[in-house]
Formats: C-alpha cells, structure tokens, sequence
C-alpha cells in the first residue's frame, strides 16, 4: 500500500541528475525550469497520496526496506523509509512549499548564467530534506542531514565569483559540520548503549521500542540526547551555532526562502520530534532545550531589531522561530512545536519570496538606471506599496501572521508554545517570559520592516524611482497560495480552548502521546490562566506594532534619535552582539596558529630535526674520521708506538 | 589455470618490462601503449578473483601456490607460498585497478626516458601485488623491500626539485623499518626452530600456531609494528612522506599513497597483530592514542599547507589514522571500518592527487595562492574535484563515510571509547581544511592572469576519474558487494586473535530482542 | 754479578731512544739508523736470553733478523734515492703523497 | 772485572745511541751508529758467543753502515738540513718513555724460566761456538733458512727496480 514511498524522493534525485547532466545542454530556461518544478510537484502528489492514505489509516507506523546497505557481523543497516504521521506532515510541507519555491525561482532566477545548475541544486537538496524527513534509521536521515547541508553549501556558493559568498558557503558547511559532530557522538553512544544491552539496531522504530533499557534521566540517556541536541542546534542555528545562518543569505532569496526558513532549518526540531522517546527520559537535556530555545529566540529578535539588509532581518526572526519551536521541544510540546514549523514555513516563505520579489524590482530598476546601489537595504526602499501591491498585500498578511495576531496561523502556534512553556510540568515562568519579550520584538521588527520598504515616502534614487515593477506572475502565484496558507494555515490546530478540535494535535498523538504519558508531562492550569496568557501576548504584540508604526510612519526622525541616544546598545545590538569576532578570535584563529605552529614547529623543526640530525651526526663522524689519515708519516709512527703501547700494557698490567 | 592464477598476475607486469626494453627509446607512443596493455591485461587476470564468491563463503586462504623453494636441512627453509584471503582481496583488486589509471595519468607528464619510467611503474606493481599475496614471511619481506626500489627511482629521477633529498628520506625511512622487521622475521624463525617445533619454511599457519611466551611477543611485535608503523605512517614518524608526495611525480604519488601506504596497515592486520596476539592489550591504547593524535594532527596541518600535494599528503595521514583505529577497535565493525577505509583512502585520496596532477600539468606550479576562479575555467575539473572533495571529507552516501562511520563505531564499542570522541572531531577538521583550499582554487574571481587560458579536462583525463567516481558512489551506496567477501576472513582473523588469550568484545546476538542479554565481556584492561 | 735484567734493561733502553728517534727525527736516514738501533737492541735480547735459557734458538733468530735489516737497508735506501730523485729532498714531511 | 767492562761499554754503548739520533748531520750520527754496533759486539762476546759477534761487526757495521754511509754521500745530504730538523718531540718523548717503562716493566714482569736448556758455557767451550750454531742453524732451522735467502733474493730484485731510472 505504500511501496510508492521511496517514489518520493526518488523524483527531485532523478530531476537533479537530469538536469545536472543535461542542463547545460537544453540553455532553454522553460525547460530546466519545468523539469525541476515537475519533479517536485510529482513527488508532492505522491505525497499528499500517501498522507491521506495515512490519515484514514489505522494503522499510523509504515516501514518500507528498499536495500541492504551495510552488513556485517550481526550490524544490519539497509536503507529503509518510515512513514508515520510526524515524516507525513514534514513530507506535505517539504514538497508543497518547495514546489511553490521552484515556481518562485523560475521567474526570479531569470538570465542568470548558471541557471541550469541552481535547479539541479534545489533538485538534489529536495531530494536529500526528503530522505531526512522519511529516512528509517538513524544513518539514512544522517545521509540527508549531510545532504541538505551539502545542498545548502552549494546554493550559498551559488555566485562562486563573490568571495564572501563562498566563504560564507565554508562557514555554513563548517558549522554544520560541528553540528554532524555532536549527531555522530550521540549516534555512536546510543548504538554503543543499545548494543551492550544486547538490542543491534539503529531503525527509529525498534530504538523507541527498547528506549526502556536504558535507565530513563541517567547519565547515558542525557549524554545521548545531549549530543543529538549540538546536531539540532548546528542544523537549526540555536544559540552557540547560529552564526552562519545569516551569513547563509548571499545565496539567491529562493534559496534562503526554502532552505534557510522552510526546510533545512527545522531538520533539527524534526530529529528531536522522531526521537521523543529518547528526549521525553531525559528531563535535563529537555530543560537545556528550552532554555537555549528561549534564549535564541530573545537574543536573535534583539539583532533582528537593528538590521538594515531586508534579508538578514528576516533570516534573525527565523532563527528567533526557531527558538520558539526548540522551546517547545523543550517544554515537551511536540505537537505544538511541529505544528509552529508547519506555520512557520508558510508565512516564512512567504515573507522570503516578497522581500525576494522587492529585491528582483530594485534591482531591475538599478539595472535599468545602471545604478550600482545595494537593493537589499532597507534604507532606499519605501512607498513601494502603490508599485507592488500584491507584494506587499502578501507581504502585510504573513507580517501579521508571525506577529501572533489572533485569526492568523502564527497566533495558534505561537500561543501554543507560550502556553505549554508556562504550564507544563517541564516548563517556567521565566521561559514564557523570554518568549513573551521576543514576540513583543518580534512583531516590532517585523512592523519596522513593513513600514521602511512599503510605507512612507520612496526613498530610491530619483532615476530608479518610477521604474520599479511589480513582479511578473511566476513570482506572484506562489506569493498569494503562500499567503493565503498562512492565514488559513492555523485553523487546521486551533486549540480546545478556543473551541477548535485541534486535530493537528490528535493527529501527531501516535507519535508522540505514548512518550508523554510515560514521563508524564502535560500542561496543566486553569482555563483562566490560559486567557489571561492569551490576551497579554496579544497586548504585547499590538504593543510592538503601535510603537513601530509610530517611530517608522508618524516621525520618521524618532529613530534617528533614538540611536543617537543609545549610540551603545545601538552599536552592539547592530554587529550581531559581535558573535563572529568572538568565535573568530577562541576558534578560528587559534585553530589556525595551532596548525602552523603544528606543522613549522613540531613537523619542520622537532621530527625533521631528529631525522636530519642522525643524518648530519653521521656526517660529521664520517667527516671527524677523515683527519686522521693525514699522510704525514710520522702520525702512523706515533699510531703504530701508541698501539703498541697500549696492547704490551694491557697484558702487563 | 585457476591455480597459477595468482603467479602469473604477479609476474605478468615483469614479463612485461622484458618485452618494453626491446622497444626503441624514442618511440614514446607505443611504449606507453605497450605499458597501459600490459597493466590492463594484468587488471584482466586478477578480475576472475574478484568475481569469484568463494571467499563469500569460507574466509582462509584460496587460490594457494605452494613450492618449496630454498632449504638448507633444518636451519633454513623458504618457499614460494601464495594464497589470497577476503582481507588481501580488495588490496590486490586496488592495485591491479589503479596501475592503468597511472600510467593514462602520465601520458604527457613524463618526457624524459618515458622507458625507464614504464618499467619501473610494471616493477613496482610486481612488487606491490607479491606482497598483498605472499604467505611466506620471508617471500612478503622481499617483496615488501623490492617496491622500494622503483618508488625510489620513480622519485628520485622523475621528482621535482629537491628529490634527491625526498628520495634517500624515503629509502631509508623505510629500509630502517624493514631491517629491524628482518631481525624479527629471523628470531621468531629460530626461536621455532629451537623450541623443536618442526618449521617447514616461514608459512603463516605455522607461525599463527606458534606459542611465544609474552615477552618475546612484546619485542616482536614492537619490531614488526615499527617498521609498519614507518609505512602507514604513523604520528612520529610520518615525515617522509610530504616530501616524498611534493617531490614525486603524479603517477608516483598517486600510486604512493593508493597502495603503498596500505602495506604498513596490511601488514599489521597479516602478520603483526595475528602473530603476537598476547603482546596486542599492551599495545592497542599506545598505538590506538597515536593514530587518533595523527589524525588530528594531520587534519591541524594539512590546514596550513600552501602547497595542494603537501595537504592532499597530510591529510592521507588523517584518513590512515582513521583504519588504524578502526583496526585496532579488534571487533567486526572496527575491522570492516578499517579495511573498506583503506580502499576508499586509495580511491579518493588517489583521485585526488590526479587532480592536483591536472592542476599541475596545466600551470607547473602546486601553490595554492597561484590558484583562484578556477571554476569558471574548468566547470567538470570542477565538479569531479567537488565529488572527490566531499568522498575525501566523509559525506554520507559517498564512501569515505562508510569507512569512518564503521571504524569509529568499531572502536566505540571496544575500550578505545574515548579515542573514538576525538577521532570523530577529525570529521570537522577535514571538512574545514578540503573546503578552505576547495574554495581557494576554485571559487572567486580570476585573479592570476596565467588562469584565464586554463583549458578544461581532455577525454583521456575524464576517461581517468570516471572509473574512480563510480567506485565512490558504489561503496557509499552499496558496500555490501565488498564487506560480503571481507566478512568470512575477518571473522577468522578476530577469532585466531580472540584465541590469543585477548578478551575481544564478543558481540553476541540475543535470541529475542526483549530479554536482557548477557552484559558484554569487557576487554580485561 | 751481570745478570739478564741488567741486559734486558739496556736494550730497552736502547730500544726507546731508536723509537724516540724514529719518532722526532725528520730525516729519513737518521730514521733509518734509529731503526737499526731497535733492532740491535732486540737482537741483543735475543742473545742474552738464548744465553740465559741455554738453547741455540735466540741467535739463530739474531740471524734471521739481520738478514731482515739487511733486506730492509736495501729497499729502504733505494726507496729513498727514487724518493730524493723526484722530490729532491728526503724531508720526511714532504712524504705527503699517502694523504687521502 | 768483568762488570766493569759491562758497565763501561753499556755506557758508551747508550751515548752513541742518543748521539746518533741527536746529530744534526747524518754523517755523525752514522758514526755514532758504528760504535754502538762495536759495543754491542763487546756484549756479544760477553755473552760467550764470539762467533755473533763476529757476524754482527760484519754484517752491520761493515755492510749495513757502508752502504747508509754510501747513500748520505751519493745523495750529498749533509749540510743541507733545515733549521728545524726534529718535529713532534714532546709526543716522541712521551711514546718513548712510556716505551721503555712497558719495555722494562714488561721483561721484570715474567721469570726468565727454563734456565735448563742443553747448551752450556762448559759446551760452547768444548764445542765451539760456530760449530754449535751451524748445527742448530742447518738441522732444526733450515727451512726458515732457505726463507731467509728467498727475502734476500727479493729485497735485492725490489732495490734494483726501485733505483733504476726508467724500466
């Protein structure tokens, strides 16, 4: 019944192969693009097949073996899909919103040079999310977790020619590298654990069968879940590894849409959703989960507040989204926390593909008034309402969905999150407070946003002024279904609460209710509690609007003098707390020193110097040896009375 | 046929040289013609071994030559003893499968007496597959000196500036290792001798069987594990082979670091660690700490390089780490990590060397700064030099990673634990130090003028590292066509081991999944 | 009462000032006498000893060491005249040919 | 009385000796060389065996000394010795007397045994003392005796190829 399961990512593989090899044969843009599309929206259909199936199916768990890979001894791996309701969800989003991205990138990538290769790229990057998301056993989603990363080096490499593109391709595979480092750690320890209890696996599904062995909130279990964690945190760009995401945005808008804020950046909230089980025994490692996610989500809206690049604020809020669906893992809200990936990638996309819409008009007016100015900064964007209306329709629509006003997805999700966070047995007070905050900043942000680009008076070159269009169709369509998913997006969770059946909830219950019950975590607290929560949230959010729109539309000098005053803060807050120069200066540098001194101190100087000392020690005896046969005879006289000497006396003596 | 099989393969090459010396000097097509026949011929011979499933089945020697050969009553006995096991399977199918792909390599690289440099690529390969199929402890010390002495021609004649310097370091490296092994060969000869039991030649069923009481075992074993450690090389003593690698010509280096260096790490699997089986627990957390030291140090170093062959060469000492600890992790996975690894280090890092020999032949210069904005020069240098990039790196679904996964699991489930954390950070420092010169040579503008007329590969050089991509791809998909003829010999080999009085990490099946089986006997230290 | 000590310490003697000359003189003749007094000296050894002891032995081998000097004195002196004809001095110094 | 002989020719015997290696000029040391073989020959007869000394006066002083003298006179060396004529001399002097000390110590050291050899002074007396050495020379040792003429006949070969001027 669901043997067409590995058709899923076997399109977007064959898409990237084709294109890969014939792409630079077809030159026709339609074509390459068409394929790519195709590809994806194949392998969507399957997908949406298989998750109705699923959804009128008893039966929750599939697994399908397509191979052997490795077998030795009594380690069996093979390559295996698992389809249950978690990998169903992750699969719809993968494949929706990276077909509507595809659409999108059709009409935005337009004329670039190596269009056939951006395509193949994507192509292969659905493929190995894909592979992630539906992988059966630990090593095959760690094959897609390496393989988004990959993808991810490639399409941040995308304009090779940039230096700083390139380097930040290095630092994104680099990070996430580190982040692989912690997966394999947990991975090996876990499979070290199982096996000495006797149990040789790595399937997903026997690992949460024989979860039991291991002694729940021991030290192993920890250790486990803790190095899974350091994977999540490099693959989601949390707290100590998060630099590189928005470095991540030299590559194409598409690319940033899809990957770093669909996609890729929520394999680790998945990894931590398949595993519950594990992380469900181990309270201290979820508590660490909650916090860093609180802490990400306050600490990158803090950046988020100063930015000028449209792109780099939008890529600080998703890392401060992400804090919140970490913070929902932390505190035990499974369901809650896939549920905000879900909203999250909708109106992230969304926000993604309109500033990416904004950028291709500005740049096509530079282009057209050969100006050569940045058309990502904010600065000499606004008034771009009257021009691009259904940008900025879409644009305003998502802005209100992330900023959790009530009637939008991200109200329900977010909310959610708030409300587990403060009432469930795992969760604090303080928790909520930090996510409180950062959705006050949040909606702050994202209103100052809003109101540079579309409100206020055109602050483009006089030349460019009027030539900025509005994007043609391919871009739009994706734009509006985005859209209008992220308002209609929240209904299909809304909590009970709030009268709604949230059948999202019971439909992830398999795959997460059995871990909950067992550690008993749940939200408790009275309903009133819950309102009262409800409604500050939303204050605080109305809150962040009205003060964006007074400091960016009622007095356009407000902010001005507000940084005049707070020139300090203003500074930090604007170079990203100075992270970079940080980790450049404890690792990057040291690393570097250690390598040279490594290689011209102890290579060069100490092993050579052994090695080339013997042979110059050996040298010199030769040498030293040399003089005495100097020829003169007398020297051998007086040798010859010598060993003479010596020899009668030895034996007289 | 079947059973002069392993002969002919071996002396085919030499037979070959014969023919080559008839051929006139000066007519350099036809002699590199002739030499690239007789290597695919000798590729021919030994495919047979690699299709047969014997080994599948039963994991001892097959395919046995046994003649005696020198014996002088009971004081000295030699004979010419072959057989071929699933361990040195895949070494010989290696060697016989990128000596072609060397010699296509060098086409126009080598101009002067392209003869001498035909013959000793054939001698060398002689030398390299006795050595993989010997039996007999003093027929595999004779081969294992005569590859030296082409390699250090190869070398010497064909290097690159200082060679000289590089070719006598390597020599005696080497033949410093091998003398002390020599002594070792003999003692162990005689002590059998002496203790009556009847040695009829230096066969290595009989010297498996052998008691030597453990302190004699300590000393051989330093002895042998020595002159291994020299070739694989190991941490302290592995400076020979950057020099060797930046002065050897492409094809040298290529097939230095494809099969050479596997010598050392053959060596310690067929005779060190079988032999001396009571000397391994003093050993393996010494010789486990230097080989994670190595890679780690190996990794730290290649970072620094300015010169592509000199990283390329540190960072094979990184990977060799990598075997060595899976080798030394003495269980199933650990084993087949370290032997699927040494493959996967003579695909890759071979491949690698022939890109850098590309890079080499266009510009004549190997420093990184002289590069940049190669790609969009040379857009399928491009993506080959991409896929060897990530399969050196360790990507999943490529082989490297297959190799490190297994080897590091080997060795977390035997007492190496924590070396295994460690050695898993080499995972990030080779990520680091091959993207950062990926992204030196290849991506950013075209700075250096001499790169604007870069042409990009020619047929031949695609013809070169298609076969080398497929292999990539085919052990990171589908490993099993290679572990299913490893995997019988390895498990004799841990068995002999776990004889040895060594308490190896038995890995018992339990009957049904739910009931606790019994802990796991931990190794004794 | 003369004893063999009294002449076995005169021919040591005599035999270290022939090795002091042999050692410090630089012309090749005077070298060559030095020897012959060595040689003396033993043979002197010899006879005393022979006498001391009773057989005939030592001063049968006195013989035997004449005719060595004898035969040395020959190739000595020719060795020197050719040496003198080319070098045209016999300066044992300017023996430098054997250097390496 | 006889000690007294003994003594005084032991003296002048050892002057020669360091004369010889003193003199500057060849000429003189060789002299010098002559009286020593002479006061050696008085040892011999000392000894009781006339006949040595005989042989030795003719066989050293007579043909060994006339031919060195001969070649000192050919070669005209005499006045021709350069200002510093010795070289090395503490090195020499130190050898030498670490020579001699061995060389004495070396004959203290060991009793001279077998003092019951056949041949007595009563025997040489009655016999002869060439008589006796004929037959010791030409019974027990008369290979090394043919030895001895075949070194002879070489060192006479060597000379004459060694002195010609052009072969």
């Amino acid at each position: 019944m669901y043997s067409n399961l590995w058709l899923i990512p076997f399109f977007p593989l064959v898409g990237s192969i084709f294109n890969g090899l014939f792409g630079k044969r077809i030159k026709n843009e339609a074509v390459i693009g068409g394929i790519a599309t195709g590809m994806v929206f194949l392998s969507f259909l399957v997908a949406a097949q298989n998750f109705f199936k699923l959804l009128g199916d008893t039966e929750k768990v599939h697994e399908l073996v397509i191979a052997s890979w490795i077998s030795i001894g009594n380690l069996q791996i093979n390559w295996e899909l698992l389809l249950d309701p978690l990998s169903a969800v992750m699969i719809m989003v993968v494949t929706g919103v990276g077909t509507l991205i595809h659409l999108y990138s059709i009409g935005y990538m337009h004329g670039e040079e190596g269009y056939y290769r951006f395509f193949c790229y994507m192509n292969l990057f659905a493929f190995a999310m894909l592979m992630l998301v539906l992988g059966g056993n630990a090593l095959v989603m760690f094959i897609g977790w390496e393989g988004v990363g990959l993808c991810s080096y490639l399409l941040i490499g995308y304009y090779y020619e940039k230096k700083s593109a390139s380097t930040a391709a290095n630092k994104a595979f680099i990070v996430n590298r580190i982040g692989d480092f912690g997966f394999l750690c947990g991975l090996l320890t876990l499979f070290w654990a199982l096996a000495s209890k006797g149990v040789w696996t790595l399937n997903f599904v026997k690992i949460a069968e024989s979860g039991h062995l291991l002694e729940s909130g021991g030290l192993l279990i920890t250790v486990v879940t803790l190095c899974f964690f350091l994977g999540a945190t490099g693959k989601s760009a949390q707290i100590p590894l998060f630099t590189w995401l928005p470095d991540a945005m030299e590559g194409p808008t598409p690319v940033s849409a899809l990957i770093h804020a669909a996609t890729m950046v929520t394999a680790g909230v998945y990894m931590i959703g398949r595993m519950n089980g594990l992380f469900a025994m181990a309270p201290a490692t979820m508590m660490t989960i909650a916090i860093v996610g609180g802490l990400t989500a306050f600490f990158a809206a803090t950046i988020g507040l100063a930015q000028n690049d449209i792109k780099r604020v939008l890529a600080y809020s998703t890392v401060s989204q992400l804090g919140y669906m970490f913070l929902a893992m932390g505190v035990g809200a499974f369901s809650a926390g896939i549920f905000h990936l879900m909203t999250h990638a909708f109106f992230k996309a969304c926000l993604f593909l309109g500033s990416g819409s904004v950028i291709h008009g500005l740049h096509h007016a530079y282009h057209h008034a050969h100006l050569h100015d940045d058309p990502q900064d904010m600065r000499n964007m606004g008034g771009l309402r009257k021009k691009m209306p259904i940008t900025f329709i879409t644009f305003l629509v998502s802005t209100i969905a992330i900023s959790g006003i009530p009637l939008f997805s991200g109200f329900f999700s977010k909310d959610e999150i708030l409300w587990w966070s403060f009432g469930s047995t795992r969760g604090h007070w303080m928790l909520w407070v930090l996510g409180a905050a950062a959705a006050g900043m949040t909606a702050f942000y994202m209103f100052r946003l809003v109101f540079m680009t579309f409100f206020g008076e055109q602050k483009t070159d006089a030349r460019a002024k009027d030539h900025i269009p509005e994007s043609p169709f391919t871009i739009t369509i994706p734009l509006m279904v985005l859209g209008l998913l992220a308002v209609v997006g929240g209904y299909i969770g809304v909590p009970a609460i709030l009268g709604g059946a949230n059948r999202f909830h019971h439909f992830l219950e398999p795959v997460f209710g059995h871990a909950l019950e067992l550690n008993h975590i749940a939200a408790h607290g009275t309903h009133a509690t819950e309102y009262t929560l409800m409604a500050i949230s939303v204050a605080i959010a109305i809150v962040g609007i009205f003060i964006a729109w007074v400091m960016y539309v009622k007095d356009p000098e407000l902010p001005a003098k507000f940084v005049g005053r707070f020139t300090a803060a203003h500074r930090v807050i604007f170079n990203k707390w100075y992270i970079d120069e940080l980790y450049d200066f404890v690792f990057v540098n040291p690393c570097k020193k250690i390598g040279t001194f490594l290689w011209r101190g102890f290579d060069v100087r100490v092993v050579d110097g052994v090695v080339n000392g013997t042979a110059w020690v050996i040298k010199g005896l030769g040498a030293g040896l040399r003089y005495t046969q100097s020829g003169y005879l007398y020297n051998y006289a007086v040798a010859m009375v010598v060993g003479v000497v010596v020899i009668i006396g030895f034996y007289v003596f | 046929m079947a059973d002069y099989l392993l002969s002919i393969m071996t002396f085919f090459p030499l037979l070959g040289i014969l023919v080559l010396l008839f051929i006139p000097r000066d007519n350099g097509g036809l002699l590199k013609g002739f030499t690239l026949a007789v290597s695919l011929i000798t590729f021919a011979i030994s495919l047979p071994l690699a299709f047969d499933n014997v080994f599948t089945t039963s994991g001892g020697m097959h395919y046995r030559e046994f003649y005696e050969w020198i014996n002088i009553g009971n004081f000295f006995q030699m004979n010419y003893n072959l057989g071929v096991d699933g361990i040195s399977l895949w070494l010989v199918m290696l060697t016989t499968f990128i000596t072609p792909i060397t010699i296509l390599s060098t086409w126009n690289a080598v101009d002067k007496n392209v003869k001498g440099f035909m013959a000793m690529l054939l001698l060398l390969e002689t030398g390299m597959l006795g050595a993989f199929i010997s039996l007999d402890l003093f027929l595999f010390y004779i081969f294992w000196e005569l590859m030296l002495i082409p390699m250090y021609f190869l070398i010497g004649i064909w290097g690159g500036k200082n060679r000289i310097y590089a070719a006598v370091k390597f020599f005696i490296y080497t033949a410093v290792g091998s003398l002390l092994m020599l002594v070792a060969i003999i003692f162990v000869y005689y002590f059998a001798v002496q203790s009556g039991v009847p040695m009829n030649g230096f066969g290595i069923e009989e010297l498996y069987k052998l008691d030597l009481p453990y302190n004699a075992q300590f000393w051989l074993f330093l002895a042998f594990g020595f002159s291994f450690a020299i070739k694989v090389p190991m941490f302290p003593l592995h400076t020979w082979l950057p020099d060797a690698h930046t002065e050897a010509p492409t094809a040298g280096s290529v097939i230095l670091a494809a099969v050479l260096l596997k010598m050392g790490t053959y060596g310690y699997i067929r005779f060190a660690m079988p032999m001396f089986p009571e000397a391994l627990p003093t050993f393996i957390p010494f010789l486990a700490f230097l080989s994670v030291v190595g890679i780690i140090y190996g990794s730290l170093v290649a970072m620094m390089q300015d010169d592509i062959k000199k990283l390329v060469a540190y960072s094979s000492v990184a990977h060799l780490g990598f075997v060595m600890l899976g080798i030394f992790a003495l269980n199933m996975q650990g084993f087949a990590g370290g032997m699927i690894q040494m493959i996967n280090h003579g695909i890759s890092t071979g491949a690698l060397f022939l890109i850098v020999g590309f890079l080499y032949e266009r510009r004549h210069t190997r420093l990184i700064t002289e590069f940049g904005g190669v790609a969009t020069k040379m857009p399928i240098f491009a993506t080959i030099f991409m896929i060897i990039t990530f399969s050196s790196i360790g990507l999943p679904g490529t082989n490297g990673f297959v190799g490190e996964f297994l080897a590091l699991m080997g060795a977390f489930h035997s007492s190496l634990r924590w070396y295994a954390v460690f050695a898993t950070s080499g995972v990030i420092l080779a990520a680091i130090y091959m993207l950062w010169v990926y992204q030196r040579v290849m991506f950013g503008k075209v700075t250096n003028p001499e790169n604007e007329k870069l042409k990009d590969l020619s047929l031949r050089e695609i013809v070169i590292m298609l076969p080398l991509l497929l292999f990539v791809f085919w052990i990171g998909i589908y490993p099993n066509t290679f572990f299913s003829k490893m995997n019988p010999a390895m498990e004799q080999m841990l068995e002999h081991m776990g004889q040895g009085k060594v308490a190896v990490v038995e890995m018992h099946q339990p009957t049904d999944a739910g009931s606790h089986a019994p802990v796991k006997k931990h190794g004794h230290n | 009462m003369i004893t063999v000590n009294h002449y076995m310490l005169l021919s040591a003697i005599l035999f270290a000032i022939g090795t002091f000359g042999v050692l410090t003189r630089k012309n090749a003749i005077v070298i060559f006498m030095c020897i012959e007094v060595m040689l003396n000296s033993v043979n002197l050894t010899f006879i005393a000893l022979s006498r001391h002891v009773g057989n005939m032995d030592g001063q049968i081998f006195v013989f035997f060491v004449m005719t060595v000097a004898a035969a040395e004195a020959a190739v000595g002196l020719a060795l020197m005249i050719a040496f003198f004809r080319n070098r045209n001095s016999i300066d044992v110094d300017d023996f430098n040919m054997l250097k390496w | 009385m006889q000690a007294i002989l003994f003594y005084l020719t032991a003296v002048v015997a050892i002057l020669s000796a360091f004369f010889v290696m003193k003199c500057r000029n060849p000429i003189n040391s060789a002299l010098n060389l002559v009286t020593t073989f002479l006061c050696l020959a008085v040892f011999y007869v000392m000894l009781e065996s006339p006949f040595m000394a005989a042989v030795q006066i003719m066989v050293y002083a007579g043909a060994i000394m006339v031919l060195i003298i001969f070649v000192i006179m050919l070669l005209n060396l005499g006045l021709t010795v350069k200002t510093r004529y010795t070289h090395g001399l503490a090195a020499g002097g130190i050898l030498s007397v670490m020579v001699l000390f061995v060389a004495n110590y070396f004959t203290r050291a060991g009793e001279a045994t077998g003092t019951g050899g056949s041949v007595t002074s009563e025997l040489i007396a009655s016999y002869g003392h060439t008589e006796l050495i004929g037959r010791a020379m030409f019974v027990d040792f008369l290979l090394p005796f043919e030895i001895a003429s075949i070194l002879l006949l070489v060192a006479i070969v060597g000379a004459v190829v060694l002195s010609k001027r052009k072969v």
